[in-house]
């Protein structure tokens, strides 16, 4: 049966992506991804606004009129990277949103 | 179509209390022994998959219960869900039953389906 | 060429959902919905997260290994709806998030 709507792992490789020329740590981590169906009905951990819903419920009555929903990242974290930036300075910033804490259909 | 059953509050002052639900079919990640928590309603449908009834239970938020709790005349597949709030668990109890087949179209001796 | 994320017009006809048993008014409106690609560069209007910009990348570099980021809404407002609630009270009230503003990739 088709999986609904969870989250999944996605794992980064800065070095893979040519990266480790201003990444020194970490070269790599879990940013997770959503992935999954947003069917009728749409539970309560999956968040659903009040468009969700009415989307969802009219897909479900005439699947050409609109696509359902999708599964998309609710609840987001950061990671702190250190990195060397353009004046060859060493810096350790945070950056918002970067890793998938939890999914929902919106 | 959904319904509210008898002694159940209105969707819209379900009071902000939590409500423990049975989850079968899709239930959190961090769901346990087929429970879960919401501040709406607990449901249970049916719905006709390959010609069979299949009974799923779990948690609506109250966000859009007024919507998802309600009947709807025209779902392209044969469903129906039953909503409730009035103990933990209440869910565990409904029957819904899949709405009747709709009647094929015959208009001027051929059969539409 | 394949449509970006972009806002369409979604109809919403409560009377045809048969909600004009408890809904008095407005009996239709239109919600919008979103819909098209996010390919990479995600523009600014778009309003990427990190972690999209970071899950496009990772896409358009392997596919297989995770979907491109969904075009979902990013701003939504409210209407209110006058309907009969289940004491046959006529009651006035507004629901959140009903119409999308904007949309973009998440």
């Amino acid at each position: 049966p088709r999986q609904r709507c969870h989250r999944k792992h996605l794992h980064v490789n800065f070095k893979e992506m040519g990266w480790d020329d201003w990444i020194i740590a970490p070269l790599e981590y879990d940013a997770f991804h959503c992935s999954g169906t947003c069917d009728f009905p749409i539970r309560s951990h999956l968040e659903p606004t009040n468009h969700a819903i009415i989307q969802t419920l009219i897909n479900s009555m005439d699947p050409k009129s609109t696509p359902p929903t999708c599964c998309v990242p609710t609840r987001l974290s950061p990671i702190s990277i250190l990195y060397i930036d353009s004046a060859n300075n060493v810096v350790y910033k945070q950056y918002e949103d970067m890793v998938v804490e939890s999914c929902g259909c919106r | 179509s959904g319904k509210e059953t008898s002694g159940s509050i209105a969707p819209a002052s379900a009071s902000h209390r939590f409500l423990w639900c049975y989850c079968s079919h899709h239930c959190p990640d961090d769901s346990t022994n087929n429970t879960c928590r919401t501040d709406g309603y607990c449901f249970t449908m049916v719905e006709e998959e390959g010609g069979v009834p299949v009974l799923t239970a779990g948690c609506l938020g109250l966000v859009g219960s007024e919507f998802q709790c309600r009947d709807i005349g025209g779902f392209r597949q044969r469903k129906s869900l039953e909503c409730c709030t009035d103990e933990d668990f209440c869910n565990r109890n409904l029957r819904p039953t899949l709405p009747p087949l709709q009647p094929p179209l015959y208009v001027d001796g051929k059969i539409h389906h």
